[in-house]
């Protein structure tokens, strides 16, 4: 029952970090892309503000049941990934104590399949509520991530192979006895997975789901108050994640939260410069980008790890 | 009275009299094939394993039928799924004509199907497979729409089929004279069988055309579509896992017992499995991508049924214990929520008239059972977790890696994900998006079509958590085809590199996490909320006109199409075409022979005379 | 060169102009375009298959098979008479079959009015 | 006095000769008896079918002279097989076409004298011993034939008569020759004994001999570069005439070269060349059939593939493929007998008889549509229906004799017949009618005859037992002809 | 072309004929010594006088020992009239139709008067006589037919009977058919002879049944080609052959 108890808790905490770590990472970014827009900027604790408001907020319509469910599944499969994956190196004392959740009980592939699973509810709400911006901005980003997976798709499996295991825990473990990174013993699948991380953070230029200029913000265009404030949750504890989960596998784990932070950070800020740089594709641009060089790299990858 | 010859002789002839019946009232039929079904159930579920066994002795040929514990997971999925489709089809026939002709074929191929599985013989089995193959190509043309392209298309590639099967049986026929499926294994474990490739190959190449696989599955999306709903749950549901089936007979079952001493043989099995595996996945990612530019819901998801049964083939082909289990775990469920998708789609076909996306929408408040059906089944169909679809994507995939199919594992992968853009295009298209006043009128299904979709739905649900409910029969099954102590666990999946998914924790965390979600959405603010149409939106900041048309649903993925053009240039119905083309003027030529001019007959006559005395004067 | 005796004469003359009339009168089916053509020549094959009927029992010396008062110790020359039994049916055959196909050229002159059997091909292919 | 095998030709002979003297008494006389007659033959086949299997084969002499010297009549299990299906489908036409209306009675006599005598004339190919007289009666089909052939009046049926006439002169002009050149050699006409004389023939002759069979009776039994009268016959006679050709006047055909070619040659000396040509037979005409626009044009191009593949069984020559033979010329008799009989009433008043023409004739006569649409199914070998066993045996034999690449090119023109007749299929099913023409609605008599059809068609499919015991007897007694030359032979004068 | 490819044809047939007759030299005794009667031809000669008392020899294998070819080929003479009357059919309207053949001369109308008479008494006696001297049935109708030919020919406005000739036909038919069917109820096979007395070798009344079966067929004969004659001729190109309905 103590151990039931001390789950929960971990639990709890686990989602507490995370949702902090993703609205900071979030509100920094837009503070850095003011500054380098020559802009001020908001603080970097706008995206808090920005969530009291909307939770406070009297939201006064109910567009249906799929509208009303959206944000839950969001956040749902926000918390359900967040157990599964390891927030910290195995093994290590911070782990055990606050940081076990379920990892031991999912792999890869489950985690692929899990980060969908927010994305339809989100899809669904947004499709009931009649606004086409909305089912347009799903139908892109459910192109591009027809384009984006298959370099990731391409990294994972060559990790997969080449560490003879699809537990995350176990490809940590064995980066940590090694010594090597993934990052470094097979830098094209790194390469890959990085090209692919582009168009899942959706920034510029892959910010096509979004668009504000044109969808104006795409399927949560028609959500208001508590519903986007849950949905905002969800998606900066899915920034989490999916930080989390690149560190995990190819930049060896983390041992300890500023470690994880450090590293999170870093790979947090490629796809941000990367923005800065770019304009945005259009969906078919987009797509063809990722089936170009990054599925190449990513088919070298998995050479490499073949052979 | 044997009972396995006892059920077959209750759908047939509940088949002919279903068909006779149709005179004395449009009602009948439908009732006589949905007892007809029960009964056979009844009679199955209700007798010891070992009484199906059937012998006969027929002009100059022996019959064997017997079902093991591999048929006996098929069986399980025929009659399932005909029993609740045959319910579902009571409604949905309502006021339909001919329906005697429905009923009629479609018992008989329930019974071909039944036949088909516990066929222990070849000439059996090619009788069933026949009597299924005609019977439902009856209900395809059914409707009469399009009969060339469904129909004959469906026949010819069926018959095609059919006749690489029959000549592979002559083969092994000539060469130890006996068309016992038991004996034959025996012959080829001894080495008795010089034909054994030749008719292997052709006997794949048989069921790769119901299974529908890549070069041969032309016919399927059209004659899926064509299909009345009610029949095209069975004929996706469980028609199609006959192929799957055959291929489980040949490549586990007979191609297995090659002595593995023959190098040869042994390489050319695994050489048959990987290229069967690839046809598959290449299957897989062709439909999807067909799949998801349809406009017609039923036409979208006979694409996916393609989709689907090339990842169950590759299960098959690739052979491992894991991967033979995904393949059966996918084709059980694939009846199950292909099934409940026709069927949803059959009762949206029913209430709204057409099932063409660009014409309706916005139904789920007008539908809302036949949208939660549909939306547990297409999250299963999609693989995403909790539902059982993830299970046996999983298990697929594991399977694949450890195997070191890698590269079809990018293949099966990126199809599967193109799946995610069609399941939400059919949801989108039918139930979401601007509700439109030409639907307005549409009402809920009748209950006895809904219940059968949510039996179903249930099913899947339930499975996402205990997928041992059907790894039991499942494992039990590959016992017969050689793979003895296949571990499994209720709720824990396990690959061979030890790695293990807990459903249960999933499902939990899951729940719990929903359900909190849920309790603090809904208890919060729920005061002054207003239910709104979905007219009461805001285009970019803007409040929409009356007039405005809101509605998207034409060229739906046309970005994604345009990025992936180079794929969908060569359309192999094209190739067909041209090859028709072909062999029709060659026909028209052949036959410019007879000319009409009774002299040029007689002309014939006379150097056929001549050429053939010259011929036998001087060889013979 | 073999001597050219009676019987070889004889067997040139009567076997060759048999088998001349047949290849005449396939000639004539198989290159006239006349239907009354085409059925003369029907006959003309007819009559050279049965005048190698009738050579073929020939015996030399021989006298035909009736035991008439006076030659009713002639049996050992008589000719075979079994060909001449069957020549009588097989032309009474030709008879039957010549008469339907003139009436039916008679038919075919009165709807295409023409004898022509090239012009004679509305059923083909 | 008991039944014998004269009585088949006997009886209708008078019958025939006393119609025109009846009929000016009573004009229905003309239609009656001929029925009578197609009953009697029904009991002469049950009654010597009896006692054929009590005591083996029967021989006849007749005007009281032994074997060799009179001609005899030979009735076996072979035999009877092909009497007995003569004179079910004989009997059959005449039910079906009892109601024909024909414009006034002259025509109607002739064309049941014709009918009768057309069955009659195979039903003595088939019982007769003697080769010459096997020609007579060849001829007397033909002669019929040609009459019924351009029954209706007009041109085409003219055209096809002749056509018809042309080629069959041929025919026999050739087997004349070859009866001519054996008789010259063996001194003898009956085929038992000239069974046990053809080794006298020098071998040169001999071939030459055979070939003038082949293309004498291949004539006859529809082979390819003889066939061109086929289509045209087929398609000009009237629909129940269609189904006599197919189901007895070329079983005749069959029956003639099956006798000359094992029971008085060796079918081996032939076999190769029988079996090319039936493969070729089958895959011209089959592909002929699928561009054919008439319906009764394509069904007759379908028998003529038909008679390849049983062509190609009997060239193979093994006990177990001249069962096939006699399977699927069983097969083929009922099943285009039915198809025929469905046609002749769904296309009786149209003109041109194009397929077009059957535009959702379902409709209006699902009864006979569903007739045609069985006919269909069973032609192609769709199980459960008889068609689909003698393909599988046919199948089986072929592949006893190792001939693979002919059984695929066999399956590949199998699927060409599916086309065409599930096209027609689909056309009277799922098209909508554009006109109606004034159709006639058949009797009950009409309904009797298919529906037996039918019954039969399913029956032996789903029970084949019904017919093979008896199909092996008779390819037993076929390819072992010891027994038949002997009954011939050693029968007791008188 | 096609005439040289004919003459190619003929002349390749033209070889195979000769080498095939190469076998069947010319004027050879095949059939062995009669007294042997090793065939059937020799049994034919050996066996005609004592076992039918019949003359001819070809008359007794026509009508007796291959009777039932004879039997056949009448019917293919009957079936010929019936096919012909069935193909050359007209309907009512049009039956009074003129002959086709031109008015002809007094003097062939004359010599036609005078010599039909003789005709048909010499075909007559042909057919009487055919067990004793060559001819027969057929010869004789044939003869027959050709007197009524020449009056045909020779008199447009000549009407056969065609109920006369149905009679005559069918009678001789039914005739010879129970003749056959005769021996059959008696006990013995079809076509027996041998109920009927045999008389004496070479007188008119001989051989049994043999000249009443081929009296019948000379009748029948007779009336059939007469028949087949009067059908031909009395066809037309007429002008309602146009509406005639296909």
């Amino acid at each position: 029952m103590e151990g039931l108890a001390i789950k929960i808790l971990g639990a709890v905490i686990t989602t507490i970090v995370a949702f902090a770590v993703g609205m900071t990472y979030g509100g920094i970014t837009r503070k850095l892309t003011a500054r380098v827009q020559n802009r001020v900027g908001p603080t970097i604790f706008q995206n808090f503000i920005d969530l009291l408001k909307l939770q406070s907020k009297k939201t006064n319509i109910y567009h249906g049941v799929m509208g009303h469910f959206a944000p839950m599944w969001i956040i749902t499969a926000a918390i359900t990934v967040l157990m599964f994956i390891p927030v910290l190196h195995p093994g290590t004392a911070w782990y055990n104590s606050w940081f076990p959740n379920l990892s031991f009980h999912g792999d890869l592939i489950f985690l692929l399949y899990m980060m969908v699973f927010g994305s339809l509810g989100m899809a669904l709400g947004a499709g009931q509520t009649g606004n086409p911006n909305s089912a347009i901005g799903v139908t892109r980003g459910l192109s591009q991530m027809v384009g984006f997976e298959i370099p990731f798709v391409l990294a994972l499996v060559a990790l997969m192979v080449q560490y003879q295991t699809t537990s995350i825990q176990d490809i940590m473990t064995v980066q940590r006895e090694s010594g090597v990174w993934m990052m470094f013993s097979n830098p094209f699948s790194f390469l890959a997975a990085l090209f692919a991380s582009l168009g899942m953070f959706r920034y510029s230029p892959f910010d096509i789901v979004g668009a504000p200029a044109e969808l104006a913000s795409g399927p949560v265009s028609e959500f208001g108050g508590k519903y986007l404030g849950t949905m905002m949750s969800g998606g900066s504890i899915f920034a989490f994640i999916k930080l989390t989960l690149y560190v995990d596998l190819f930049l060896g784990g983390a041992y300890s939260i500023p470690e994880l932070l450090i590293k999170t950070f870093a790979l947090y800020m490629i796809p941000v410069f990367y923005g800065w740089v770019n304009p945005r594709y259009r969906t078919e641009q987009a797509i063809r980008y990722f089936w170009g060089w990054p599925t190449a790299l990513g088919v070298i990858g998995l050479l490499i790890a073949i052979f | 009275m044997n009972t396995l010859a006892l059920i077959l002789l209750i759908l047939f002839s509940g088949a002919i009299v279903a068909f006779l019946s149709e005179k004395v009232s449009k009602f009948l039929p439908s009732l006589i094939a949905f007892i007809s079904i029960t009964a056979a159930g009844i009679l199955f579920y209700t007798s010891p394993a070992d009484v199906f066994n059937f012998k006969l002795s027929m002009a100059g040929l022996n019959f064997t039928l017997k079902i093991d514990e591999f048929s006996r997971l098929f069986v399980h999925m025929i009659i399932g799924l005909s029993w609740l489709a045959s319910m579902y089809a009571v409604g949905y026939m309502q006021n339909k004509e001919r329906q005697g002709t429905f009923f009629f074929n479609m018992l008989l191929s329930i019974g071909g199907m039944l036949g088909i599985v516990a066929a222990r013989d070849l000439v059996s089995f090619f009788v069933f497979w026949e009597i299924m193959t005609w019977s439902s190509f009856l209900i395809v043309v059914w409707t009469g729409a399009d009969f060339r392209r469904t129909g004959i298309w469906y026949m010819v590639f069926s018959a095609m089929g059919a006749y690489a099967m029959l000549m592979a049986i002559m083969m092994i026929y000539s060469d130890i004279h006996t068309f016992n499926i038991d004996e034959i294994i025996a012959a080829i474990a001894e080495q008795r069988l010089p034909h054994l490739v030749e008719a292997s190959v052709l006997l794949l190449f048989g069921f790769s055309v119901k299974a529908a696989l890549m070069p041969l599955h032309v016919w399927a999306p059209n004659a899926y579509t064509q299909a009345p709903a009610a029949y095209t749950a069975i004929f996706s549901g469980v028609l199609s896992k006959m192929g799957i089936f055959g291929m489980a007979l040949v490549l586990l079952s007979m191609l297995k017992f090659a002595n593995p001493a023959d190098f040869s043989l042994v390489y050319i099995n695994g050489f048959i499995g990987q290229i069967l595996a690839w046809l598959g996945a290449i299957t897989a990612a062709i439909a999807t991508l067909y799949a998801l530019i349809q406009t017609d819901a039923k036409k979208l998801l006979a694409y996916s049924s393609v989709a689907q049964l090339g990842y169950i083939t590759i299960g098959i082909a690739i052979g491992t214990p894991l991967s033979v289990m995904a393949s059966l775990f996918l084709a059980v469920l694939h009846a199950l929520f292909k099934g409940t998708l026709f069927l949803a789609m059959g009762a949206v076909e029913r209430q709204a008239g057409t099932t063409d996306m660009t014409k309706i929408s916005g139904l789920i408040r007008r539908m809302p059972w036949t949208f939660f059906v549909t939306l547990v089944s297409i999250i299963s169909l999609a693989g995403v977790p909790p539902l059982a679809g993830f299970v046996g994507k999983w298990m697929l995939y594991e399977a694949l890696i450890t195997n070191g199919n890698v590269f079809m594992v990018v293949v099966v992968f990126f199809s599967s994900t193109a799946a995610f853009l069609y399941s939400y295009r059919i949801l989108f298209g039918i139930f979401l998006g601007q509700e439109e006043d030409d639907t307005a009128h549409v009402k809920e299904a009748p209950l006895s079509m809904i219940l059968p979709m949510v039996v179903m739905a249930l099913l899947l649900i339930a499975l996402g958590t205990y997928p041992g409910l059907l790894f039991d029969p499942i494992a039990q099954g590959m016992t017969v085809l050689g793979f003895e102590n296949v571990t499994w666990q209720m709720t824990v999946l396990s690959n061979v590199w030890g790695n293990t998914v807990n459903l249960m924790y999933i499902s939990t965390t899951i729940g719990v996490a929903f359900v909190a979600a849920l309790l603090f959405l809904t208890l919060k603010g729920r005061k002054g909320s207003r239910n709104v149409g979905t007219k009461d939106i805001s285009t970019s900041g803007e409040i929409p006109l009356e007039h405005e048309n809101l509605t998207y649903q034409l060229d739906f993925f046309k970005p994604f199409e345009r990025a992936a053009s180079p794929l969908y240039r060569r359309k192999m119905t094209k190739i067909y075409d041209d090859l028709s083309n072909g062999l029709d003027a060659l026909f028209d030529f052949t036959r410019k022979i007879y000319t009409g001019n009774g002299q040029t007959y007689a002309l014939y006559v006379v150097i056929f005379l001549v050429a053939l005395l010259i011929y036998v004067q001087n060889t013979l | 060169m073999c001597s050219f005796d009676y019987q070889t004469i004889m067997s040139i003359s009567i076997y060759g102009s048999s088998v001349v009339l047949m290849l005449l009168g396939l000639y004539a089916v198989l290159v006239k375009k006349n239907l009354i053509k085409i059925v003369i020549g029907l006959s003309i094959v007819d009559s050279g298959l049965h005048l190698l009927f009738v050579a073929v029992g020939y015996l030399h010396n021989g006298t035909a098979p009736i035991f008439s008062p006076e030659a009713v110790d002639k049996v050992n020359q008589m000719v075979d008479p079994v060909p001449q039994a069957l020549v009588l049916t097989a032309i009474v055959i030709g008879f039957a079959t010549t008469a339907v196909a003139l009436s039916l050229v008679i038919r075919l002159y009165k709807h295409h009015k023409t004898a022509r059997i090239d012009q004679i091909k509305s059923l083909k292919w | 006095m008991s039944i014998t095998p004269v009585h088949y030709i006997a009886v209708p002979l008078a019958a025939a000769f006393l119609i025109p003297i009846l009929s000016k008494f009573h004009k229905e006389t003309a239609r009656i008896i001929p029925g009578l007659v197609f009953s009697y033959f029904l009991v002469i086949s049950f009654v010597l079918m009896r006692q054929v299997s009590n005591t083996g084969i029967i021989s006849e002499t007749i005007a009281g002279w032994r074997a060799p010297w009179g001609i005899n009549l030979v009735f076996g299990y072979f035999s009877g097989f092909f009497a007995t299906l003569m004179s079910v489908i004989g009997f059959l036409t005449w039910l079906y076409s009892y109601r024909f209306k024909l414009v006034d009675s002259k025509p109607a006599m002739s064309y049941y004298i014709l009918l009768m005598m057309l069955v009659t004339g195979s039903i003595g190919i088939v019982i007769t011993g003697d080769i010459f007289n096997m020609f007579v009666f060849l001829e007397i089909v033909a002669i019929s034939a040609f009459s019924l052939t351009s029954f209706y009046p007009g041109r085409d049926g003219a055209e096809a008569a002749f056509k018809y006439l042309l080629i069959a002169s041929f025919s026999s002009f050739l087997i004349l020759l070859a009866v001519l050149l054996l008789y010259t050699q063996t001194g003898t006409l009956n085929i038992a004994e000239l069974s046990t004389k053809v080794h006298l023939i020098p071998q040169s002759l001999k071939l030459t001999i055979l070939v003038m069979f082949v293309v004498g009776l291949g004539i006859e039994s529809e082979l390819f570069p003889l066939n061109g009268w086929a289509p045209d016959a087929y398609s000009q006679a009237p629909a129940p005439v269609g189904a006599v050709f197919a189901g007895v006047v070329v079983k005749g055909g069959i029956y003639a070269t099956m006798r000359v070619m094992f029971t008085m040659f060796d079918i081996n000396e032939m076999g190769q060349i029988l079996l090319i040509l039936g493969l070729i037979t089958t895959i011209i005409a089959e592909v002929a059939a699928i561009k054919q626009t008439q319906v009764k044009r394509m069904l007759a191009y379908s028998s003529i593939g038909q008679m390849g593949v049983v062509m190609m069984a009997i060239g193979i020559g093994t006990e177990d493929a001249v069962f096939a033979a006699l399977f699927m010329m069983f097969n083929h008799a009922i099943i285009k007998g039915l198809l025929f009989f469905s046609t002749g009433f769904l296309l009786h008043n149209s003109l041109t008889k194009t397929i077009a023409e059957m535009k959702g004739v379902a409709k209006k006569f699902p009864v006979l549509s569903f007739m045609f649409a069985l006919g269909s199914f069973a032609i192609v070998g769709l199980p459960p229906f008889s068609g689909f066993w003698s393909k599988l045996y046919f199948l089986m034999a072929a592949a006893d004799a190792k001939l693979f690449s002919m059984i695929a090119l066999v399956l590949a023109v199998s699927i060409v017949e599916i086309v065409y007749y599930f096209r027609v299929v689909g056309v009277m099913y799922y098209h909508q009618p554009d006109e109606s023409l004034p159709t006639k609605q058949p009797g009950l008599n009409a309904y009797f005859v298919m529906g037996f059809l039918a019954a039969l068609i399913i029956g032996v499919g789903v029970y084949p037992d019904l017919i093979t015991n008896f199909l092996h007897a008779a390819a037993y007694e076929l390819t072992h002809k010891t027994e038949y030359v002997q009954t011939v032979l050693t029968q007791f004068v008188r | 072309m096609k005439r040289f490819l004919v003459i190619f044809l003929m002349l390749a047939l033209g070889f195979y004929l000769i080498q095939a007759l190469h076998f069947v030299p010319f004027g050879a005794n095949r059939m062995g010594a009669p007294a042997d009667k090793k065939t059937v031809a020799a049994f034919y000669l050996n066996e005609t006088v004592p076992q039918t008392a019949v003359a001819n020899v070809v008359t007794a294998i026509v009508v007796n020992y291959r009777g039932f070819d004879t039997l056949g080929e009448v019917t293919v003479l009957f079936l010929a009239t019936t096919g012909l009357a069935s193909i050359l059919y007209k309907r009512r309207d049009e039956e009074e139709t003129e002959r086709v053949s031109k008015p002809s001369s007094t003097i062939l109308q004359t010599g036609a008067k005078v010599l039909f008479p003789l005709v048909v008494i010499l075909g007559v006696y042909v057919f009487v006589h055919g067990h004793l001297t060559p001819g027969g049935g057929f010869q004789g109708g044939a003869i027959i037919a050709t007197g009524f030919l020449l009056m045909l020919i020779a008199y447009q406005k000549y009407h056969l009977s065609h109920s006369m000739l149905t009679w005559v036909e069918s009678l001789a038919g039914i005739l010879f058919v129970s003749i056959g069917l005769w021996g059959l109820i008696t006990g013995g096979t079809f076509l027996e002879n041998s109920w009927f007395p045999k008389g004496t070798l070479n007188s008119l009344i001989s051989g049994g049944a043999i000249p009443i079966i081929y009296i019948a067929v000379g009748f029948k004969v007779a009336a059939e080609l007469t028949g087949v004659l009067d059908i031909l001729l009395s066809t037309k190109d007429d002008k309602s052959a146009s509406n005639i309905q296909q």
